[in-house]
């Protein structure tokens, strides 16, 4: 299969590591990733004010040029998956908007375009994912998801908002060992790393304690969807090790 | 034919309707119509001198025909209907004009609700010169009731029905009567042991000639109108004969078979062959199919012979006169709020699973464990899953703030230093006595903390609450060992099917819709079916009783009249324009047409037609006349909207 | 001028009542929406909405009970069909479809008859007084 | 200066603010609220009862829209909207720049700047800053 793929800034950057895995997994996978041709900065926050239509106009910019190849947009940042489906979301369902953001546009957008995150991919992809796999280590995983992926409800990739249960049924699937802890949804701390280093000490700081309230003596490592929550926890505690769940992924089909 | 003489008397309803609409300007127009006589606005329609107006009018000036402009038909038509008849008129020559519920009060613009007022009592006034007499017909009543429901309500109301002399069917789905009353274990805020004021009903029920109790039942099918329903019931398979069971309990001994059991909610088992609690009503066992494995030690064991492994559900059928619903309420669950953590740790209960541990008859015999241990501190938590969009319950339960009051009182009586706190967002003690008793508890050392809580984990073997306390505002993790979640009450999913096939209307919050808020609270939208307890929204013990009273007084008022007037809304073929092409007779819901193949067109039962009407607008001939709503009396009214002004 | 007329048909037990409900709620919507009370909407007979098209209504609104609860069991389902059929017909006639609308509002639903009203009102005001004859 | 903050919200924003309950479950849910000086419950409170401090408070600053309590709230009402109305309130009508004011990007440690990812930074430039 073939998608249009939308890294983001961040997976060009400091997410290297994140963006070279998906493609690296998906190669394996049989999963044919084409870059969307024009990409714009998909605004990182959702601002839904009712007078500022151009605060989702880089959303809707990259779904106009999905729309011009014709295909399903893939992506794998949080930020950008979540900023670009309720953009869309808010721009079909309040007239209003439509029509305001409509005149900033060079053509409107005609139907609601298919937003897929990547690891909805894997999802159907879980049997030929397992015979792939060359090793398993003897680690226990604690899948976090953040903030991102999970709200708004209703729209978001994983419905349940406080006890998700997606990512863990894809790895116990792979023969892992899944921590169920409580602060899975909890919010990393985002930016504030800029403006209140200690919140997002503190954030992180109740997350670890969760996740160890739960492993108790197990081997633990934790994996990430988002490269925010991936920044946070790597740099604010260094009791667990954190991977992208892609980039774990990779190591075990690699067996290194 | 003789003149038609109409009479237009247009209300004021206080400001209600005058307010908005120029009431003069709507008599002023309305006098200008053919056939008026008379047009008058009054401040009160409704009220005494109001109707001796029109009495006084009809006789003056010979009125043959009254309009009424004022509020619903559904609230007053049949008031106005009694009016004209006390003044000599019959009563179908009446016509109402709705200018309250669908002019004044829904229209901000006066002058297009006055404008819509003069348009509606026209069109009523054209149809009023087109009324025809018509005589209404009695049907004598069943004077036999079915109740829906042996909790509380339906227990009190079959009491009352039966005690007044009438024979009554009371229908309960589980085993035994006693519904959610007998899990409790005191009750707000009296205090009165729950068990003991109830099984002594309970006792009186099965003692009572007059009614026919009928457990471990569901109503499959129901059909006909006032006075005349035929309800289809299964009685489902026992497998114990009840008339031959001792409940020695020697099959339940010897049964094998562990499960949860549902009157314990889930916290002590029972076995496939088995009575719910000791009082149960009546004293037999039964036996669950869909648990049994069907080994026959049971049977084997059983001295009387009463058990068989191949019993199967029964239909019985049965007339009645009037209905009671009393099907009660839900405890909602919890699992659709994760973040509390119910069904993940197992020390967090909801509030009637708790009730069954302070129960004396309860799995732990009335002693508060948890995980074998007693608890050092105890955290109550309002309002779960009422007063919540997120799971759409916006509605308050009502009984909730009381019953954490009674729990953490009992939890004070017998545990005295352990730490009780009470997370609320508002405490509702509206009833008698209730606030009294809030103080009590208060008094006696639980703490109430204003804030609703985020989420519950554990930490070590502690369970944490996180909450802000919003007079302080500050955060707060209050650890407990034991956390009651004050879960609301949600109507029941069988309720949902029943009001199905009994055609209930529901309210928006899904509980049953009563005929008017306040003034018809225990009538359905159904003529004949009554509600009464938790079905029409959640209510406490008193007021169920109370509404179970009112129920019952209706239906025994009902039978007392022996006879019911059924509307002669009806259809009737004119014969000489029928084919008999049978068009309609495969339409009509009831098959009240009928085929006379003698002179070869179809004729109306008239004891099956309910008047909907959806013949007259299939017959192509125009046949078919459904009186009271005929086409012509429809089509001037259509026309009647549509007058240039 | 932006003056519409309508024609609306409201069956007693259903829509009728969540008219009522409406009112009681005081909520507030388009005054064009002038109700005919019939005991069921299998009553109306497709010759009452040809009728009132062409005595001059920009719209006809027909108000019933969800499928399923209906009163009278299954009048509603007739209309259902009726009016399915009807708008063909109206299309041939050279009425816009949409000037007929058929509705299921329960008597719970005060609210949402107040939404469906305002929505059809604002509709036939779109589409402009019918020129029909 | 001298202004409506309610009017002013109600201008950008259609959040039900008035259904509030102020049951607090907003405040208890926020990974962050224990920083703030209000917590977002005390602020709706004030902001229905049209106090302008809301705006000089730093809680708008720090919600950082993870709609942990959108998801809890009793009555569907979207804080995190409510905190970015308030934010263009203040960039629109008080400075453009909250965080060349007060923040002092200087201040920011070298190596967070040059390892954190780039959205983080522009999110913190949207919602510090209006253009």
């Amino acid at each position: 299969m073939r998608y249009l793929y939308y890294p983001g800034c961040t997976l060009k950057t400091t997410g290297k590591v994140f963006d070279d895995s998906i493609k690296e997994v998906a190669k394996v996978l049989d999963i044919e990733l084409k870059e969307l041709t024009n990409w714009y900065c998909c605004q990182a926050i959702y601002t839904p004010l009712n007078d500022a239509p151009s605060l989702i106009l880089g959303a809707m910019r990259n779904l106009i040029e999905t729309q011009r190849e014709d295909d399903k947009l893939v992506t794998a940042c949080a930020a950008c998956y979540n900023v670009l489906l309720r953009a869309q979301n808010s721009y079909f369902q309040d007239q209003l908007l439509k029509e305001r953001v409509d005149a900033y546009l060079e053509e409107e957008l005609r139907e609601r375009i298919k937003i897929i995150h990547f690891f909805e991919l894997l999802e159907e992809k879980v049997e030929l994912l397992n015979s792939l796999i060359k090793k398993r280590n003897s680690f226990s995983l604690a899948c976090y998801y953040g903030c991102l992926l999970t709200r708004p409800k209703g729209i978001a990739l994983f419905s349940n908002d406080i006890n998700p249960q997606r990512l863990e049924n894809l790895f116990s699937k792979l023969g892992f060992n899944i921590i169920d802890f409580g602060f899975k949804t909890r919010c990393c701390g985002s930016y504030l790393t800029y403006t209140k280093e200690e919140a997002v000490k503190d954030c992180v700081e109740k997350i670890v304690l969760s996740i160890e309230e739960a492993a108790g003596n197990n081997n633990c490592q934790i994996l990430t969807t988002c490269p925010l929550c991936q920044f946070n926890l790597e740099n604010y505690q260094n009791k667990y090790q954190v991977f992208y769940f892609t980039q774990f992924l990779l190591s075990l089909i690699k067996g290194d | 034919m003789a003149e038609i003489r109409i009479g237009v008397y247009v209300c004021h309803c206080g400001m209600n309707i005058a307010g908005v609409v120029d009431v003069k300007r709507v008599v002023d127009e309305i006098k200008k119509m053919k056939n008026v006589v008379v047009a008058r606005d009054y401040v009160y329609m409704c009220s005494d001198p109001g109707q001796d107006l029109i009495k006084k009018d009809i006789k003056e000036y010979n009125l043959n025909r009254v309009v009424v402009a004022s509020c619903s038909p559904r609230m007053h038509e049949p008031t106005f209907r009694n009016t004209i008849k006390e003044a000599g008129l019959n009563p179908y020559l009446l016509e109402m004009a709705n200018i309250r519920e669908q002019d004044s009060w829904v229209t901000e613009d006066k002058e297009e609700a006055t404008k819509k007022a003069i348009s509606l009592v026209r069109i009523a006034v054209l149809r009023a010169s087109l009324l025809e007499e018509l005589y209404e017909k009695e049907v004598t009543v069943i004077p036999r009731a079915l109740v829906i429901g042996g909790g509380i309500a339906g227990i009190q109301a079959a009491l009352d029905i039966a005690n007044a002399g009438y024979e009554v069917y009371l229908v309960e789905k589980e085993p035994s009567i006693g519904g959610h009353m007998a899990q409790l274990e005191k009750t707000f805020p009296t205090l009165d042991c729950s068990a003991c004021i109830l099984t002594p009903k309970m006792v009186e029920v099965t003692q009572n000639k007059n009614i026919k109790l009928m457990t471990y039942c569901e109503v499959e099918e129901v059909s006909g109108f006032v006075g005349n329903f035929k309800v289809k019931i299964r009685q489902k398979a026992r497998g114990v004969n009840p008339d031959l069971c001792t409940a020695c309990g020697s099959c339940s001994i010897i049964c094998p078979v562990y499960v949860p059991n549902e009157f314990d909610c889930g916290l002590a088992p029972r076995k496939a062959i088995y009575r719910p609690f000791p009082q149960a009503v009546p004293n037999v066992f039964t036996i669950s199919f869909k648990d049994c494995v069907q080994c026959g030690l049971c049977e084997w064991n059983c001295e009387n012979f009463a058990i068989n492994l191949n019993d199967k559900d029964k239909i019985i059928e049965i007339d009645v006169g009037a209905i009671v619903v009393a099907t009660g309420y839900e405890e909602f669950d919890p699992r659709l709020k994760p973040e509390f953590g119910y069904g993940r740790y197992k020390e967090v209960l909801t509030g009637l699973e708790f009730e069954r541990i302070l129960n004396a008859s309860g799995p732990t015999f009335g002693e508060i464990k948890i995980n074998g241990k007693v608890p050092k501190s105890i955290v109550f938590i309002h309002c779960v899953g009422s007063r919540d969009e997120q799971v759409g319950n916006p509605y308050c339960s009502r009984v909730c703030c009381m019953y954490i009051a009674k729990q953490a009182h009992l939890v004070k009586e017998r545990l005295p230093d352990c730490k009780v706190t009470v997370f609320y967002i508002d405490v509702r003690a509206f009833g008698k006595g209730f606030e009294e008793f809030y103080t009590r508890v208060k008094d006696e050392g639980v703490i109430y903390r204003r804030g609703s809580p985020s989420e519950i984990y554990k930490r070590g073997d502690k369970l944490v609450v996180r909450s802000e306390d919003t007079i302080l505002g500050e955060i707060i993790e209050e650890e407990a060992d034991l956390v009651v979640l004050g879960t609301g009450l949600v109507p029941r999913k069988e309720t949902l099917e029943l009001a199905k096939k009994l055609k209930l209307s529901l309210s928006a919050d899904n509980f049953l819709l009563e005929a008017h808020p306040k003034l018809r609270p225990v009538d359905s939208n159904i003529d004949g079916v009554y509600l009464c307890g938790c079905c029409q929204g959640p209510k406490d013990i008193p007021d169920s009783v109370a509404q179970a009273k009112g129920a019952a007084s209706s239906v025994i008022a009902l039978f007392n009249k022996r006879v019911v007037t059924v509307e002669p809304i009806q259809a009737y073929v004119r014969e000489d324009y029928c084919s008999g092409c049978h068009i309609c007779e495969g339409l009509c819901p009831y098959s009240a047409l009928e085929f006379d193949s003698e002179k070869r067109v179809m004729r109306v039962n008239e004891a099956l037609c309910r008047g909907c009407g959806v013949c007259p607008s299939a017959c192509p001939s125009g046949a078919i006349v459904m009186r009271h709503y005929t086409d012509e009396q429809i089509e001037i009214q259509v026309g009647g909207l549509l007058w240039e002004e | 001028m932006g003056r519409v007329k309508i024609v609306g048909f409201a069956c007693n037990w259903c829509c009728y009542a969540g008219a009522d409900l409406a009112g009681t709620s005081h909520l507030k919507y388009a005054p064009e929406m002038r109700l005919i009370r019939v005991l069921c909407s299998g009553r109306i007979d497709p010759k009452f909405i040809l009728e009132a098209f062409k005595s001059g209504a920009d719209g006809v609104f027909i108000g019933a009970c969800h499928p399923g609860d209906c009163h009278y069991q299954s009048g509603n389902l007739k209309t259902i069909k009726r009016v399915m059929l009807l708008k063909k017909y109206l299309k041939q006639l050279g009425i816009e479809e949409e000037r007929l609308c058929l509705e299921f509002i329960s008597a719970s639903e005060g609210e949402r008859f107040q939404k469906v009203v305002n929505q059809f009102v604002e509709k036939i005001k779109s589409l402009g007084p019918l020129n029909w004859k | 200066m001298e202004i409506n903050i309610l009017e002013e919200f109600f201008n950008i924003c259609d959040e039900p603010i008035f259904k509030c309950i102020n049951c607090g479950v907003c405040s208890a849910s926020c990974p962050i609220s224990k920083f703030m000086e209000l917590s977002p419950q005390k602020l709706i409170f004030y902001l229905v009862n049209n106090k302008k401090e809301v705006l000089e408070k730093n809680t708008i600053w720090l919600c950082a829209s993870c709609l942990n309590c959108q998801a809890r709230c009793r009555k569907d009402i979207d804080f995190s909207r409510v905190a970015d109305a308030l934010r263009h309130i203040y960039l629109r009508e008080i400075a453009r720049k909250k965080w060349l004011l007060e923040l002092e990007i200087d201040k920011i440690k070298r190596e967070i700047l040059t390892k954190s990812p780039q959205q983080l930074f522009i999110a913190l430039q949207r919602k510090f800053a209006y253009y």
